[in-house]
This record gives C-alpha cells, structure tokens and sequence, in this order.
C-alpha cells in the first residue's frame, strides 16, 4: 500500500435501509412516542440544559430514527429531566420517559457514554 | 322552455354545477371530451381524509341527471360572441346559443415524466399517484413481487419552477399520507417513506390521518426532495434525497416509488380561453374576477368558472364552488339587459 | 428500464448539428493525457469523411481551468473566449466545435449569459476590442467534438473493421458511458438526449454494437471537480467520489468505460491504480482494472488503428485483455516503442493493479 | 359455682386453633427477623434505640392502641367503616383479653395452654347467678355482640361496597377469600358453640336466647362438639391462612407503627422497612379511589394496593408499569389507614431500576459555569424555576407584588435555570439530582440571600426538603405574600370575586401548606370551597411525577380535577404552581389564574 497523503473518506450519505436497528424497535416498544416527533424544534428552544449546552432533542429523535444515534447520543448527558420540552411539545411526547427509556436501550458500553 | 347554459367539463364541478343550474329551473348542456363523466374522481380509489370511496361520492351524482343533457366525447369547436349571447359549437355537430357559459374544465395531473431524474416511464417501479390509485381500484394483484421499501415522493411537478408550475397543488401531501396508510394497511411488512418538502395538512383532520400515519402506520417521514433516482442491477431503485432536518445526504434501496403528480392548468384552458378572447392567470390557470369574494365570475360577461379550472382545489371545495358558480349564474341571468 | 421510455426522453433532446465546416479548437490537456485522440479525431472527420475542420495554432486554452478553480473572473474569461469567437470570424467560419467539455460547458454558459445581459457582451467586445483590436461574432452553431463523432457514428459503423462485440462469446460488450458534468447538466437542451439520460455516447457505443450499462451512480462526477483534485489537501474527496462510482458499477461487470471529457477518462483510469494502491480492490477480471477511453480512441479501434498508435499504452489500466475481447491484432513488444521505433524504457508496474 | 367441667383440660377439637395460632406466630415471628435483618445496620441501631426512647415508647402505645384497636383515622373518614373494623377488632381484643382474664381469676394453672382462654367456656363450667360470673358472661356476650354487628357490615360491604361510601373495592384473591369466610364464620360459630354451654354452662343475653331459640338442636349434646370442633376450624383456618391474606396487617402493623415512629426511610421498594409496609397493607382499596388516575378504568389496578400486591408476588413487569405511572401526588398516601409510603416505595423501585439498567451517565460539568447573582443589601432571592419561563405571568406577577411591598429582590435565574432536581429525582436518578442540588445550593448560599423565595411547588419541596440551606430560609410565594398581608406590609384590595383555590400536590400534601394561600386569598376575594380540598385536592394531571402517564390519559385527570374544583361555582381558579396552572388552562372552563397573579391584579395601590 502506498500513503499518498490522501486517502478515500468515508460516505456521509446515509443509508437507513441497511441499518438494522433492533434498538430503535425496542425504543419504540417501550415509548412509542418516539416517532411521532414533527420537528419542530420546540423541544431544544424550551430546553434548560439547551441555555448552557448543545443538548438538542429533536435532532437526537432524528438521528435515533436514522440509526445515526452516536451522533447525538452524548447529547443526553446533559438533560436534567427537567420537563419543559414535555410541556412544549405540540404532539403531546413524553419527552421525559422517552429520554429516560433511550438511555435503556443505548446507554450501553457500545456507544461509549 | 326553460334557459340552456352550456357547461364544459363533465368532473365533479361540471355535474354538481349542472345538479344545481337544473334545480334552478335551467337546462344545463354538460359537454365533456372523455367518453365518461366524472373526470379525474372515476379513475381514483379512495378519498382522504377519512378513505370514502370515490365511486361513493360520485355514484349518486351519476345516478341524478335528469333534466341535464350531457354530451361525452364532445369538445368544444367554437365560441363566438353574438350580441349578448355566446355562440357554442360542438364537435358532434350541435351548437347552441346561450347566454352563460360555465367552465369546469379542471386540471391535469402532471406529466411526471417531465421530470426525468425521476424516471417515470423509464423505471418500471417508478409509479404515480394516479397509478396507484387505479391499482387500488382495481382490486388487481401487486405488479411487483416483494415490495419491502415503498417511497412517496411530494410534490412531483408542484413548487417547482423549473417544471413550470409555481404553485402548490394542495391536496398532494394529504394524498400521499394517505396512499401511505393504505399501501401500509395492505402490505404490514413493508417500510413506507413520505419525502417532503412541506407538510402542508391544512383541512379538518388531515393533521389526525398525519398522526395516525406516523403512530399506527409507522411511516417514515422525511423532509427532503428526492433528487434523483436511478435502477440497481436487480431492478431495484436508488433514491437519493438530503434529509434536510438531518442535514445530511441520504440514499436509499426502494422497491417502488409513486411520484405524487401535482395539479397543473388543463391542457385546453389556453385553447378556451383565446375562444372567449380572456386571459389565462400567469400560472395558466383560469383568472377569476377574485380570488377571494369573486371565485366563480370571469372578466367577461357570461363567463363563469368553478372547481378546479381556476387552480387545485380539494373535492370538498371544487363541490361547494360548483354551487356557488350556479348560484352566480343565476344571478347574472335574472339581472336584466342593460 | 423501459427503453421505450428513454427514447422518448432522447426524442425530445435531439440538435441539429449542422453536417460541415468546422472551426476546431482543442483542450488543453488532452494532447497530454491522451495524445492521439484529437488527431484521431482530424483524422477520422477530415481523411474519412472528407469534412472541412480548421484549426488554427493561434487558438488558447478557455481559461475553463483557472475559472471554475477560482483563479481568474469571469470578464476575464469571457475576453478570453471572444478571442477564441474573433480566430473563427476571422477564419470566415460559423460552426465552433470544441474538443474539452470544461470548454464546451463555458461557452455555452458564456452566451446564455450574453444573450440574458447584452451589456455584458458589449462590455467584452469592447475588452478584446482593446487589447487585441479583434471584433468576433457569436458561432452559429457550438458543438462538442463527441456531438460529430456521435453524428458520423453510423458512417463510421460502415467503415469499421471491429465492433464492439465479445468475440468469443459474441455478446455484445457491457459499456459504461462517462459523461463530463459539463455536457449537458448544466444546459440540457444543449446536449444529445438531455442531462440525465445523454444519449450522445450511447448512440456510439449502440451503432458500434456495444450495449450500455445503466448502473445507480450513472450521473455522479468522476471527481475530478477543479480544486478537489488540483488542491492536494482535497484529492482524498476526489478519489472518494471516482471510488463511489466504481462501487456502484462493479456489481454490472463492465467491459471498458466510454467517455467525452477531458478530466474524466484521466481520473477514472488514474484513480484505479490509486484506489488498488489504497485499499488493494481492483474492478476489473482477474486483478486488471476497467479500460477507460475516449470516444476518439473507441472510435479509432472500431476502425482499425493500431492501438499504439492512437496512444492506448499512456493509460493506466491496461487495454490488452480488451484488446483481446474484440479481437484487435497488436504487438505486444510494440508497446514502449518510441515514434522512431527504438525501444523507451519501461514503466515500473504497479503492486495491486495488474498490467501489461 | 364454678368447676373445670372436662377435668383433662383438653379436646381434639382444640387441634385445629392450636397449629393456626402456632403457625401464624411462627410466621410473624420470622417475618420480624427478615425485616430486622434486611434494614441497614444504622436503621437497625435507629430502630432498636428508639424503642427504649420513652416518648416513642409512649407513641408508639397510643398509636398502636389509636389505629389498631380503634381505627381512630378510619371513625374520622367514614364512620361507618370505623364502626366496622374497630368494633371486630376491639371487641375481639377485649374476648381474648376477658378470656385470659375469666382464666387468671378461676383457674391459672391452665393459663399456661395456649388455647384454654379461647375456649374456656367449653372447659369451665361457671355459673351465672354470681355476681362476677354473670358480668363476665355479660361482658362476653356483649363484646360478641359489638363484633357480629361488625361482621354483618363487613358482609354488607363485601356485596354494596357504596352503602359504605366505597366506590371500589380490591377484587379478592383466593387465599383472601378463604381467610374472609373463616372470619366471618369465626364468630357465628363461637356463638353457636357457646349457646350450647349456655345449656349447661350458662350465658348471658346472647347466648342464652339461641340456646332457646334452637333448642332442639342444643339439647342433643352430641352436636357440642361440632360446634365447638367447627368453631376450632374456622379459627385454625383463619390463622392457617392469616400470612398469606390482607388480614397479615394485622400483625404488621404492630411493626409498622414503631418503625415509623422511629423515623426510618425507605431505601428499598421490597426490603426492610418496606417489607413491613407491605405486610401491613390492608388491602382495603382506599388507595383505589384516591387515585386520581382511577377516572380511566384501565387505570384502576395501577393503585397502591396491587403495587403491593405485585411487589409481594415479585411481578416485576406489573410493579414496574404502575411504579413508572404514577403521578406521585401522594394521595393515595394521605389517606392510607396504615400510612403507607405509597410513593416512596414507587421512587425506591424507580431508583433501584435506574441504578440497574443502562443508561446514559449525566455531564452536568457545564452547570460550573451558571453563574449565580450576588446580593449586597438585598435579602430575597426568587427563584421561578423552568416551569415559569413557559408561564411568564407568574414571574412577572411576583415581581409585581414583591416591588408593590418594597421588598428588595434578586432574580436568580434571569438567564435560564439549573433544574431544582425534583424531576431527575422523581425519575429515580438520586445521585444526578444531587448534582444539580449541590451547584445551586452553593449559587444560593454564595449569593448572600436571606430568604430564597420560590414559585413552583415542586421547587419548593425539594428545596425544603433537600437543600439543608444554611442562613437561607426558604419560602413558597403563598406563605411569603401571606407573611406579608398580615404584617400590613403588602395591601390588596377586595376583587368582588370568587376564588377557589387548587392544592398543589407538592405544596400541600408534600409539604403541609394549606392555610397561607388561603388565609392570603381570603384578603382578596371570596373563597369557595372544592368538593375535595386539602390533602384530598386532586393532581392537576400535569404532574412530573409520572413517567409513563400518556398526555392522553393525562386529560381525563385533569378535567376530573376541575370538575371537583369546580364544584362550588367559582369565578376563577387559583392555583399556586406553574405545571397546575398551565395543565388546568387547557381545559377550565373558567380563567386558571397563578396565585401571584391574584395578588398583582388586587394590588391596592395609595394613588
């Protein structure tokens, strides 16, 4: 093999068919809110931890729902519980057991957190 | 002898209109140029926001044209003004002088294979909404074994400037989503994507089936354009879209996908409208005095419109214009000549 | 895929190429990484089909490369393509046919915006009015060298001594058609058969019996892209984009790649070696890679040229086991032979990819 | 005039209460150990020291007597069911008691058999002519008689739960069923059984009269020992079963009582002190219609009582569903007889699953960048918490009224808050919540504050609760602003309305205020009662408290909580929490005002 000071980079385009995601079927069993998220970012405006951090929860929906979870995951780390975003959100999501039911299901060693 | 009004277009609007210009005492000439009434609403399955059948809907409105003569396969020759009348000459042979003439010569679906990087007409899997819809209909076998991974792709031909039409087609997105529980209810086994641009859900519970769509049906939305689509060696498709809330490119392995062809101006709304020498929108469809409290009057007297001739429309909406445009043309034949 | 439905697609994407007298221009990097393919093109148009093409050694670059990297504006390169427009009025020809796709891309973009912004344009005529005391009038007609070829292609048919058939098998060959981004994606109308489904190679590689492959990343860019190839800190992104395409056709088993840009034929066959050397993976049968050539050099073996001849030996991928699918005699120990027919030396092979 | 009539001092009959009794003090007396060794070494030491504290000696007597014998808290919440429970417990109480009492006086050398005081009647032969011997008779009699009213409401209650003023009750499990029917059989039978001596050994004006009134049945003396021997049974069968049925609360609560007294917390939903907890539930179902979420129906068995039901047969996937439902109000808690810590055991099981299963570990690394405001001169320090960023008017409002008294005020979360930490709590992460306590604890007590004011109930509590502040006194607005009314400082006027006012959960049941904003909205305007107040007020619905509550099912709560509050015909409701104010907006069919807000608008201003 030879360095030539430049090397192939990996794929940003994601490809959720080939993501098998047994986790996201769990997550979806134990809160079946998770895929009723409409984007709307009410969540991460409202968010308390969001003022000092870049917690954001609609996009660690988001990337929960493309199998891009590692992406948004430590994100988490940062929630206090707090409960704003359940009461913001338009849809009704139990923001709260859902944050709670997602660290069941992937705060494993896997993901690093 | 009661008035003749000359009615063009044989869809919803055109019947219901007829409907209510006899009910008013007149004798409606219904001329349509396909060789059965109910436009675009015979050919389709299944109605949102609740899943009515079409045929429910229309059914009843076939099933009550006395006093309505209607021509099939009939276009329309000419249109000449002669005093305070209007001169129309069918393709059968017949004309007629009346005083008022209605069009509700609605809309065509988009030819989905103008836009090319789409493929429709050149993948076979890639279908439309219309196709679809007459798959349901016709109660037939899948034409695809093994459909995993379905796509319904918005906005195929609406707010696109470069297919040349501007405007949102209105009921596409609510049509798609609920194309997609359908195809869902059908299939269980099969992952369902909504691309979108917007999610327009604007009428009474059109935000319930949306719901419904992504809680009971699992559909999976994503907010993005399809930017292109190309066939794999197997036949299968490569969608490629941005998921723009993601932020991200994304590809995906598709067993169908059913572009949703928007609402654009009738083919022959240029051609009618030079007849009655009146100047079609900027978007081509018809111009009425105003949009808002003159949806039915045009800029010349004795011209009419309704339904989706003067841009897309719901069925609900088209139903309740066809009424008003009666109840409009009733009022310009009683006022007297001046 | 439904053909039907491509060639209604190709029906509404049809020019009128008008049959002769041509003012030639040429690309600025081809005659290095290809040396034989615009003489083959002269070749073929003006020996074979007795059509007039001038060509004039006054003639410059387009300014194509420094534009799209950024290194020069746009007036400028627009003085520079008056120039170019000024050489043909001057000549007394109205026909402009280029040989670079960059070139092609840029005049066609240089005269929609000519026509969209007239101003422009007498701002630029009266620019080369100053420095160069030269008056130009817009080509009537702007073609792409591959739009002639793809003209003749059935004139060239008639004369052809190779078709592009397995001769062992007698299936026809599974071909790639690359075309350069420029083409028609920008312009489609001004290219053959539109942007997403071009038709101007198919319509070769068919007449000449091959069959073209259709596979998913068909419309993606070879990578070349300007400054993801010229700056250093960007190849890795360039050879990224070739590698996707690769993947993605690998699975059709194609027998060579046909293309009708300058850049593109160099990376599709340079990155070949380049990715072997990275991840050790070659596309080809056998540990050789996919032959990767230009429309002149396809249509050249059609004919019959001695594949030395029309520089076959200055690719990277090696074109042998193509060669000996069709059937087209060459000397092997002709290969490195200079002009003067003395033995050059020998290039080093490289580890992964297999060569001859 | 008194003789031992069966010399031999026993009977086979008297086998069957003999293994009951033996075997149900077996059980307790290894229940006891189990949750003796089951409490942590320093609870232990807790418990055993408190039991040699005189004045919970003391308590722990009068409690035992209060709420065992006489069901003192039952009498005051339904009179009925207090006649019920305590008239067969005390009245069984004082048979056993006169029993071993009738055996000291006539005969103690036989007090040393566990079962002659039971059936000492059979054994004994004593006349009823003496002075003392027909007291006794009298007072046995009598005692039968308070029990056998008992039981006749038990039995009417057990078929018309709603003459009692039940709306449910707890569906029976087989074993309760068996330990029911022996119970009701027990005195019947006794009675029975006693008739027959009555023959022979005399009675009084219960025993006699059946003697009589069955006398062809009586006077065949082969049937005394049926009726004794079926007496034995039922009273074997009932202690047979006693462990394993509601009535092991019997027992317990003789436990619970001075483990309570001495204070000891609950740290494991199923262990120690909680073990005694569930063996003390009585299964009576108060808990059921307590339950706010008792208004769906798919709801009802998420009560305390299956949570201990479901905790005792070790169902996890059931204790864990109603474990993470509920809403926490504490209810339930406040009305229980044997004062369960219904939403302690929820939140130790909610603790001990966070602290088993994966989850993500908390970063709160950031929050040592929030900066906190210093005072100078200033003493109040007001806090909105996160739930009043979504409801501005409370903060604003509170600005208002405090500026109007002069009161010199910091904000402490003008630029976004740190989280007080309940709702982490709440989800059972003890140690992040800790985390977040600590950092404002040290943002409060550096700020220089004397009184930390704050504006949401569940703030408040957990400031109260577990902040342990040093120089700092905290302060709910309600009790602030009514110090202040009454101090003459702040001055309302009348609004010419009426109120009536919401007990938010963390603030009144959770902390025990229910008179200041009362007595403060009293100044304003006319305050009307709800049908359930106090520490009966309903959940809003709203409440943090619940993990898994859908908003769905939250509605049917909420507008139940209005209707009750709405039972008087109020102008307006007042609550004095942000989550109560924003849920009960939703769907009040009158305005739902914040309590501050009450007061800003009736500011009496001197121009």
């Amino acid at each position: 093999m030879i360095d030539f000071g430049y090397g192939l980079t990996p794929s940003a385009t994601l490809r959720i068919e080939q993501v098998s995601n047994p986790a996201f079927e769990e997550l979806h069993q134990r809160e079946p809110d998770v895929v009723k998220c409409i984007a709307c970012g009410s969540c991460a405006a409202s968010c308390a931890a969001g003022c000092f951090t870049e917690m954001n929860l609609r996009k660690v929906i988001l990337s929960l729902q493309r199998g891009r979870e590692k992406e948004t995951l430590p994100m988490l780390r940062h929630c206090m519980l707090c409960g704003k975003c359940q009461l913001v959100c338009p849809r009704g999501i139990n923001t709260r057991h859902l944050i709670l039911s997602i660290g069941k299901v992937y705060g494993l060693e896997e993901t690093g957190l | 002898m009661s008035q003749n009004i000359v009615v063009i277009g044989g869809g919803p609007a055109g019947i219901e209109a007829s409907r209510r210009l006899r009910d008013l005492g007149y004798t409606p000439l219904l001329v349509e140029k396909e060789p059965v009434l109910g436009g675009h609403l015979a050919r389709w399955d299944r109605l949102f926001p609740d899943g009515v059948e079409a045929r429910s809907v229309l059914e009843p409105m076939l099933q009550d044209l006395d006093g309505i003569k209607y021509f099939t396969d009939t276009e329309i020759s000419s249109i000449n003004r002669l005093k305070d009348t209007w001169v129309v000459k069918f393709s059968n042979g017949l004309s007629a002088q009346v005083r008022a003439i209605l069009m509700t010569t609605g809309f065509d679906l988009f030819k989905a294979e103008k836009k090319e990087e789409y493929g429709y007409g050149i993948y076979e899997r890639v279908i439309t909404n219309a196709d679809l819809e007459a798959w349901f209909k016709s109660g037939a076998a899948p034409q695809f074994d093994h459909v995993h991974t379905i796509g319904f792709v918005h906005c195929v031909g609406s707010r696109d400037e470069k297919a040349g039409n501007r405007q949102c087609s209105k009921v596409c997105c609510v049509t798609a989503v609920k194309q997609a529980c359908e195809f869902k209810e059908k299939f269980p086994e099969t992952t369902v994507y909504c691309f979108y641009m917007d999610l327009r859900m604007f009428g009474r519970k059109f935000e319930d089936l949306y719901l419904k769509a992504q809680k009971e049906y699992g559909i999976r939305f994503v907010r993005g354009r399809v930017s292109e689509v190309s066939e794999d060696i197997d036949g299968h498709l490569f969608v490629k879209a941005e998921d723009t809330l993601f932020g991200k490119p994304m590809k995906i392995k598709m067993d169908m996908l059913v572009l949703m062809a928007g609402m654009t101006p009738a083919a022959d709304t240029q051609e009618l409208s030079r007849m009655v020498n009146i100047l079609p929108g900027e978007d081509g469809f018809f111009q009425p005095q105003s949009l808002v409290s003159n949806p039915c009057t045009s800029s010349r007297e004795g011209i009419f419109f309704a339904g989706t001739a003067t841009g897309p429309k719901t069925l609900p909406e088209t139903l309740s214009e066809a009424g008003a445009a009666a109840l409009a043309i009733d009022r310009y034949l009683k006022t007297p000549l001046k | 895929m439904l053909y039907q439905g491509k060639q209604k697609i190709w029906a509404d994407y049809q020019k009128e190429i008008p049959n002769d007298h041509w003012f030639y221009v040429r690309s600025c990097i081809r005659q290095t990484f290809f040396p034989a393919s615009e003489k083959m093109f002269l070749e073929i148009l003006r020996n074979r089909l007795g059509k007039d093409i001038y060509e004039t050694p006054s003639h410059t670059t387009c300014g194509g490369i420094a534009y799209h990297s950024e290194a020069i504006p746009q007036e400028t390169v627009m003085t520079i393509i008056a120039r170019q427009f000024a050489l043909m009025t001057e000549a007394g020809y109205e026909n402009y046919v280029c040989s670079c796709i960059t070139s092609f891309g840029l005049y066609n973009e240089v005269m929609e915006d000519w026509r969209e912004f007239p101003e422009l344009e007498a701002k630029i005529r009266e620019n080369l009015w100053k420095a160069t005391r030269r008056e130009f009038k817009i080509p009537k007609y702007l073609a792409h060298a591959s739009d002639l070829i793809y003209k003749f292609r059935n004139e060239i048919a008639e004369q052809a001594k190779f078709r592009l058939v397995n001769k062992n098998t007698g299936e026809p060959l599974r071909v790639v058609e690359h075309i350069g981004c420029h083409y028609s994606k920008m312009f489609p109308s001004k290219g053959v058969g539109g942007a997403e489904y071009p038709y101007v190679l198919t319509g070769m590689v068919e007449s000449w019996g091959g069959e073209v492959i259709d596979y998913p990343e068909r419309r993606h860019c070879c990578g070349f892209g300007f400054r993801q190839y010229l700056v250093k800190a960007n190849r890795g992104y360039s050879v990224s984009n070739t590698h996707k395409k690769f993947e993605s056709m690998e699975p059709f088993e194609p027998d060579m790649i046909i293309t009708n840009c300058p850049g593109c034929p160099y990376f599709l066959d340079r990155w070949q070696y380049v990715i072997a050397e990275q991840t050790g993976k070659t596309y080809g049968k056998d540990g050789y890679g996919i032959p990767v050539f230009t429309y002149e050099e396809v249509a050249g073996l059609v004919l019959g040229y001695d594949p030395w001849d029309l520089g076959l030996q200055t690719h990277q991928v090696a074109v042998e086991p193509l060669l000996d699918k069709i059937g087209i005699p060459y000397h092997p120990e002709d290969k490195y032979k200079g002009l003067n027919g003395k033995q050059l030396q020998r290039p080093e092979f490289p580890m992964n990819i297999k060569c001859c | 005039m008194m003789k031992e009539r069966i010399l031999a001092a026993y009977d086979p009959f008297v086998l069957p209460f003999v293994f009951g009794m033996t075997f149900v003090l077996c059980y307790c007396f290894f229940a006891l150990v189990k949750v003796l060794v089951q409490l942590s070494a320093a609870d232990r030491r807790k418990f055993f020291l408190s039991l040699i504290t005189p004045t919970t000696i003391v308590k722990n007597l009068k409690d035992i007597f209060c709420d065992c014998l006489l069901h003192v808290k039952l009498w005051k919440r339904n009179k009925v069911l207090g006649y019920m429970h305590s008239s067969i417990a005390f009245g069984w109480f004082m048979i056993i008691i006169i029993g071993h009492i009738e055996t000291i006086l006539y005969i103690p050398e036989r007090l040393h058999k566990l079962y002659y005081p039971i059936f000492f009647r059979y054994f004994m032969e004593v006349q009823n002519e003496t002075l003392q011997g027909s007291f006794f008779f009298f007072l046995m009699d009598f005692f039968l008689l308070i029990i056998l009213s008992g039981i006749t409401l038990a039995i009417i209650k057990r078929f018309r739960s709603r003459i009692v003023g039940m709306r449910r009750t707890t569906k029976l499990t087989l074993t309760d069923r068996i330990g029911l029917y022996s119970l009701w059989a027990i005195f019947p039978l006794r009675w029975i059984a006693e008739g027959f001596t009555a023959g022979v050994a005399g009675g009084s004006f219960m025993t006699i009269p059946i003697n009589w009134l069955l006398h062809n049945f009586m006077s065949k003396p082969e049937n005394i020992t049926v009726a004794w021997w079926a007496y034995s049974v039922a009273l074997g069968t009932f202690m047979t079963v006693l462990p394993f049925t509601r009535y092991m609360h019997i027992p317990a609560e003789i436990l619970l009582i001075p483990m309570r007294n001495a204070g000891l917390p609950v740290r494991h939903s199923r262990k120690g002190f909680s073990l005694a907890m569930l063996y003390a539930c009585p299964s009576c179902g108060v808990c059921i219609d307590a339950c706010p979420m008792g208004v769906q129906k798919k709801n009802v068995k998420d009560a305390t009582v299956y949570m201990v039901r479901n905790l005792k047969r070790r169902n996890a996937r059931r204790s864990l569903e109603i474990a993470e439902k509920c809403l926490m109000c504490g209810k339930c808690a406040a009305l229980c007889q044997v004062q369960m810590d219904a939403c302690g055991l929820r939140l130790a099981y909610r603790t001990a699953l966070e602290n088993k299963e994966n989850k993500i570990p908390a970063d709160y690394g950031y929050l040592e960048t929030v900066e906190g405001p210093r005072i100078s001169d200033e003493k109040v320090l007001y806090y909105g918490g996160c739930m009043s960023s979504l409801t501005p008017v409370v903060s604003r409002s509170v600005q208002q009224v405090l500026r109007h008294a002069g009161v010199d005020f910091t904000l402490m979360d003008k630029d976004g808050s740190i989280c007080c930490g309940r709702p982490l709590m709440l989800a059972g992460r003890q140690e992040d919540a800790n985390k977040l306590i600590a950092r404002n604890r040290q943002i409060i007590e550096d700020s220089g504050a004397r009184i930390l004011l704050v504006s949401c109930a569940i703030c408040y509590r957990i400031f109260k609760q577990h902040y342990d502040l040093i120089g700092v006194e905290v302060m709910h607005y309600t009790e602030y602003f009514d110090r202040l009314i009454r101090e003459g400082k702040l001055k309302v006027k009348d609004s010419h309305r009426s109120y009536v006012y919401h007990d938010p959960c963390d603030l009144g049941r959770g902390c025990g205020i229910y008179d200041a904003p009362r007595s403060a909205l009293q100044a304003v305007g006319q305050l009307l009662p709800a049908a359930k107040e106090r520490e009966e007020s309903i959940c809003c619905g709203g409440s943090v408290g619940s993990l898994t509550l859908r908003y769905e099912d939250r509605e049917p709560i909420t507008r139940a909580a209005i209707d009750n509050l709405m039972a008087a015909g109020p102008e307006q409701i007042v609550t004095a929490c942000p989550l109560c104010l924003k849920t009960f907006s939703r769907y009040a069919p009158v305005p739902v005002v914040d309590f501050a807000q009450v007061l800003a608008e009736n500011l009496d201003n001197p121009s």
